[in-house]
């Protein structure tokens, strides 16, 4: 049984005549988590509280991305290609014309963006149904292979959007990236979307929705023969996915100030792959939790890559260190705790 | 039973799936020349024991004493040196590989010249494998693919055959067929145990025959006994 | 054997089988199998392993699409229609190798099936609301009043089936840590939730001792009478397929060498000859 | 467009579709075996040049000599990887998908530590003198590395079909990739011949890595990502599990690409994104490549 019924059937058997609790458990939970990282958020340094927001924005993706791989079962290699699609629309609807003039030094800005400027909302919005859409497009020829095969396409349409957004200049400005970005990414607007990611995508993990992309998963032969339209299920998932991830890639945008194609090469994707393991294949909240894990980890670590200097200990720096405890946990995690750290079983993924 | 000697000796033994104690202390006895049934319904743990003996299960307990030597420990590789073997529950042939070197695999560890004259012995048994040696294993019948799954294991020169569920899935016709040859081969001096739910066709060529149920042995005996047993009638001949 | 002619409008059978070839590779699976069968009857389908009778299976819910020949069902040609599709209009399986939902609960495993826009009557009684996928995905992220009301009603629903089939017990059990025989219960109730017509079982005592056998013979008359079914079973028990079917037909290689009662079937010579070895 | 430019694009096409071949077929072993996607084989190749790079540069050994040697010691590079961290998840019975993941996870692995170890700035790969001779016929060139490259594959393609599909090892190999349980009960010891694919595998990475080397001779940490990848199209392309496949997917990949390098030179930055996208429609297509066998889920 997972956590969800069983914190449901707990509440039910404690409080058996308070419908209301029994129905919004999780929201009055995520909403009092979401006051007290506000409340933590706004009461330290400026550090701290970039630390929070990126932890907030690796929240939307891990939980977007864990939603077609995890509770899905469709296993795919391309959230980069979503984050970076939903973060150059949503910048190039932010910036505004004169920042646009200035920065496309190469070629000017493609036809309808040198003119147009839009709230950082409504930006966001339109940089998440551009991934969306995007998911949408490459979903409906990839689901017709499976397992490896789906992961291989999907890892090729990632480094096919890298070389467009490296050159498409008139569009992503080629390798020199977006810059001056306005800072609109502010603490409560990572916060606020990050719960609404996780409120949303966990309700509907719990609903007859996230049933029968669970039955998918789990079985797809079975599945199509309890009348599931797999096909469409699986284009479902993964255009979810994509809008999800895209918003994270719109405030990841707008939190940098500066994209370019190094962002969101293959080494993001490996970040939210590792994510989504620690916190367990298909758990919502699981994700969640591992992301910021994951980034005040990564922040941490970066202070042994730039070296240390205690007192007279001085610990030269080691470029590259992270990414070998990453790797290691990587491996390791699949070897020892293939379930994740959060979930309590192996989810069946051929 | 005493005056043959044992050839396969299994004491308590335990095989557990993650939590799951499929098989819980089963003790057993194979004398040399003979064929042992163990009968019992799905689930019972009968393919789990066989494959433990095999050591293709990780988890296991107990003690597994073939020609008066422990193999609890060895690989399973090591197992089929010393001649024991296991024709799979559902055949389980190389499909991509043809009939001729699935019978050449069942051979691996040999290397001495007799090869050729155990391949036309399998031929003499199983008249169709030779007509299709050159055919991929994956185009044959149901039943022929029991038959190469026999040859690939006569292969081997076995001293001791384990077969799960030869009948299983075959038509009446070919069921017939298979305990004919399983007794041509205790005819040529091999041992065999069998696992199967035809109990019926079982006991009735068996010496012996142990009956498990959820993963103990309940009721062991002489098979001509068993058959007249009410308790086995009634849960297992129907 | 005497040729079988198609009539697709005989309200008498619901299901009809054209001339059904399908080729593999080069290999023929079926050859020209004709056959149809009357609604509410219990029918029987044998043959060797490889003789192609869950190929048959498979036409008949949609994997496969033959390579020639029409299947008609109900008196529609449904030859086109997708396999999920099929379950909508009514056909419903399980399969040789149970293939339930292993991770899910029990009744998730039930649950889940619920989800077609048109599920008019189911069995004995009357299902209360049309729509049974009640609520649009968003509405259910958004976690609205609806959403719960319905989903405690899918739940509700999903518990009386277990009832009937006496699975109630074990509801919020993992599908996988079942003993075998419920999990054989199991998917045939899975089956039953899309509200069948036509239910088709791939070799359901398999792995069954002699007296699970007969209390599964008793099962399928039973589902058969409660939910006004025809079934169609493969099956290589023969006391099981002798005592509950009222039609059998047989395959070998491909090919249907005979079909008709149990006692036809038992003393027909080819049946004998290439299947039977003796007669019973 | 005169004649000789067409040859001599071909002729490049064939050296770099060699290279990819050679470095195909390591993935495309390992995968007919295990059905592991070895994600970390470009990572793999990379190993393979610097331990050539150390063993001509540092130890100063002929180059016949530094490749036998490469090769044999990145093959047990594989050897050791696989028993690290694809065994123990063999040994549960995981899911492909974790295989993956985890392949995925060696391969960030392997590149991070040697950046931390060796850095991450290019080196210059001391290539042998004899490879940097230039042969003319007319006006197309033909470089002695091509050559090379071409008569080394070719031996090691023939080596490898003979030990797939002549010897009792070869059998083995085959008959794991269906039924792993199955082989053991044949007294076949698959730990064994797993190990021992991983090692031809690596191997043939190894002499890749420097073929490749000698043809681009810089390296550095990251160097085995895009000729792995353009190599796994490759193999993709031809039918993973396929040798064949692999041979003939690599030239032509390499073929295209200098073609559309050569023939379309507005879309050469687009010559990668173009390479995936033929990847994409040939999965499908033909969902198992060009000469894959058909891994149908019996239902």
């Amino acid at each position: 049984m997972n956590w969800y019924l069983r914190i449901r059937k707990l509440i039910q058997k404690k409080f058996p005549n308070n419908k209301f609790l029994h129905r919004y458990f999780g929201l009055i939970a995520f909403i009092i988590v979401g006051i007290i990282s506000l409340f933590i958020g706004n009461h330290v340094n400026e550090f701290w509280q970039r630390l929070i927001i990126l932890s907030a924005i690796y929240v939307i993706m891990a939980v977007g991305y864990n939603f077609s791989n995890g509770v899905a079962g469709q296993f795919s290699l391309d959230p980069n290609a979503y984050a970076a699609i939903g973060a150059y629309v949503a910048a190039l609807l932010t910036m505004s014309p004169e920042t646009k003039e200035n920065v496309f030094i190469l070629e000017p800005v493609m036809k309808p963006f040198d003119k147009i400027q839009l709230p950082f909302l409504i930006a966001t919005l339109i940089g998440g149904l551009a991934a969306a859409f995007s998911a949408f497009l490459i979903g409906i020829p990839s689901f017709r292979v499976r397992g490896d095969y789906l992961a291989i396409i999907t890892f090729g349409f990632g480094e096919i959007i890298n070389v467009i957004a490296n050159n498409l200049v008139s569009l992503t400005n080629g390798a020199l990236g977006l810059k001056g970005i306005p800072e609109y990414t502010t603490l409560a607007w990572a916060i606020g979307w990050a719960i609404f990611s996780v409120f949303f995508l966990w309700h509907l993990t719990n609903s007859q929705v996230g049933r029968i992309l669970k039955s998918i998963r789990e079985d797809e032969i079975a599945a199509e023969a309890t009348g599931i339209n797999v096909f469409r299920w699986k284009l479902f998932a993964f255009t979810l996915s994509g809008f999800f991830i895209g918003i994270g890639g719109a405030l990841f945008a707008h939190y940098l100030t500066t994209i370019s194609p190094q962002v969101f090469t293959f080494f993001l994707t490996f970040n939210l792959l590792i994510i989504i393991l620690i916190g367990g294949l298909g758990s919502i909240v699981g994700s969640a939790i591992a992301a910021v894990l994951f980034t005040f980890a990564f922040e941490i670590l970066r202070v042994f890559e730039e070296g240390i200097h205690i007192g007279h200990i001085n610990i030269p720096p080691i470029p590259g260190l992270r990414m070998v405890v990453f790797a290691i946990l990587l491996i390791a995690l699949m070897i020892f705790r293939p379930q994740g750290l959060f979930g309590d079983k192996e989810v069946s993924i051929k | 039973m005493a005056e043959k000697e044992i050839l396969l000796n299994v004491e308590n033994l335990h095989v557990y799936y993650g939590v799951i104690h499929a098989v819980k202390g089963v003790s057993f006895k194979v004398p040399k020349g003979s064929i042992i049934t163990i009968i019992g319904a799905n689930g019972a743990g009968k393919t789990s024991t066989l494959k433990a003996i095999m050591n293709l299960v990780k988890q296991k307990k107990g003690k597994v004493i073939y020609n008066g030597e422990d193999i609890s420990k060895k690989g399973t590789h090591e197992i089929v040196a010393r001649g024991l073997t296991l024709v799979p529950e559902g055949r389980h042939v190389f499909p991509n590989l043809t009939v001729l070197e699935n019978l050449l695999l069942g051979a691996y560890l040999r290397n001495d010249k007799e090869i050729k004259k155990d391949l036309e012995f399998v031929y003499y048994l199983f008249p169709r494998l030779k007509e299709r040696k050159h055919q991929k294993a994956g185009t044959l019948s149901g039943g022929e693919q029991q038959m190469l799954a026999i040859g690939r294991a006569l292969m081997s020169r076995p001293d001791c055959i384990m077969m799960d569920e030869p009948s299983l899935g075959l038509a009446p016709i070919i069921v017939k067929q298979i305990f004919d040859i399983i007794l041509k081969l205790r005819e040529e001096g091999k041992t065999i145990l069998l696992v199967e739910q035809n109990a019926f066709q079982a006991l009735k060529i068996s010496d012996y025959a142990y009956v498990m149920e959820t993963g103990k042995i309940v009721l062991e005996g002489k098979a001509k006994d068993l058959l007249n047993d009410e308790r086995v009638k009634e849960a297992y001949l129907g | 054997m005497e040729k079988i002619y198609v009539d697709p409008l005989d309200p008498h059978y619901i299901l009809e089988l054209d001339h059904i070839w399908i080729k593999f590779g080069g290999l023929i699976a079926l050859k020209d199998v004709t056959f149809k069968v009357k609604k509410g009857e219990i029918f029987g389908l044998i043959g060797p392993n490889g003789a192609g009778k869950t190929t048959l299976f498979n036409i008949i819910t949609g994997v496969y699409r033959p390579t020639s020949g029409k299947v008609f069902f109900d008196g529609d040609d449904i030859t086109d229609l997708k396999a999920y599709e099929r379950v909508w209009i009514g056909i419903s399986r399980t399969f040789q190798n149970i293939r339930l939902f292993k991770n899910l609960t029990v009744l998730e495993n039930i649950m889940t099936v619920f989800h077609f826009k048109k599920l008019q009557k189911w069995g004995p009684f009357f299902v209360k609301f049309l729509d049974i996928f009640p609520y649009k995905w968003w509405e259910a992220g958004l976690a609205l009043p609806k959403f719960f009301k319905f989903e405690e009603k899918l739940e509700e629903y999903a518990l009386e089936l277990l009832k009937i089939v006496g699975l109630e017990d074990y509801w919020d059990w993992k599908a996988s840590s079942l003993p075998y025989g419920k999990q054989r219960k199991l998917e045939i109730a899975r089956a039953l939730a899309t509200n069948p017509k036509l239910l088709l079982l791939d070799e359901p005592a398999a792995g069954m001792n002699p007296q699970e056998t007969s209390e599964l013979m008793e099962f399928i008359r039973k589902i058969r009478d409660e939910f006004n079914l025809t079934i169609i079973l493969i099956e290589h028990d023969m006391k099981l397929v002798m005592g509950v079917c009222e039609t059998i037909a047989v395959l070998d290689h491909g090919e249907l060498i005979a079909l008709g009662k149990p006692e036809e079937i038992k003393n027909n010579k080819r049946v004998i000859e290439a299947y039977l070895g003796e007669a019973i | 467009m005169d004649l000789s430019f067409i040859a001599q694009e071909i002729i490049n096409g064939i050296s770099l579709g060699a290279l990819y071949a050679l470095i195909a077929v390591g993935y495309t072993m390992v995968y007919g075996v295990i059905r592991l996607i070895n994600f970390a084989h470009g990572d793999i190749m990379m190993v393979g040049c610097f331990i050539a790079y150390f063993l001509l540069l540092k130890l100063k050994l002929p180059w016949p000599l530094a490749l036998i040697l490469s090769a044999i010691l990145t093959g047990f590079v594989g050897v050791l990887v696989d028993r690290i961290a694809y065994k123990p998840l063999r040994d549960r019975g995981a899911a492909r998908i974790i295989n993956l993941i985890t392949a995925v996870g060696v391969s960030f692995f392997l590149e991070s530590l040697f950046v931390v170890v060796l850095g991450g700035v290019p080196r210059a790969f001391p290539v042998p003198d004899i490879f940097n001779k230039e042969f003319c016929i007319g006006n197309v060139y033909i470089s002695m590395a091509t050559i090379a490259t071409i008569i080394i594959g070719l031996i090691c393609v023939s080596i490898l079909f003979y030990i797939v599909y002549k010897t009792k090892i070869g059998m083995a190999m085959r008959a794991i990739s269906v039924d792993f349980e199955t082989t053991k009960l044949m007294g076949v010891n698959v730990d064994r011949i797993i190990s021992f694919t991983f090692f031809l595998g690596s191997a043939l990475a190894a002499i890749s890595g420097f073929m490749w080397a000698i043809q681009f001779p810089s390296i550095d940490p990251y160097m085995g990502i895009i000729p792995g990848v353009k190599a796994f199209v490759a193999a993709v392309f031809g039918g993973i599990g396929s040798v064949i496949g692999a041979v003939v997917g690599g030239l032509i990949i390499g073929i295209l690409e200098i073609f559309i390098v050569g023939f379309l030179p507005d879309l050469a930055q687009y010559r990668d994104a173009l390479i995936f996208l033929i990847l994409i429609f040939t999965l499908l297509v033909k969902p198992t490549g060009l000469f894959g066998e058909k891994l149908e889920e019996k239902v």
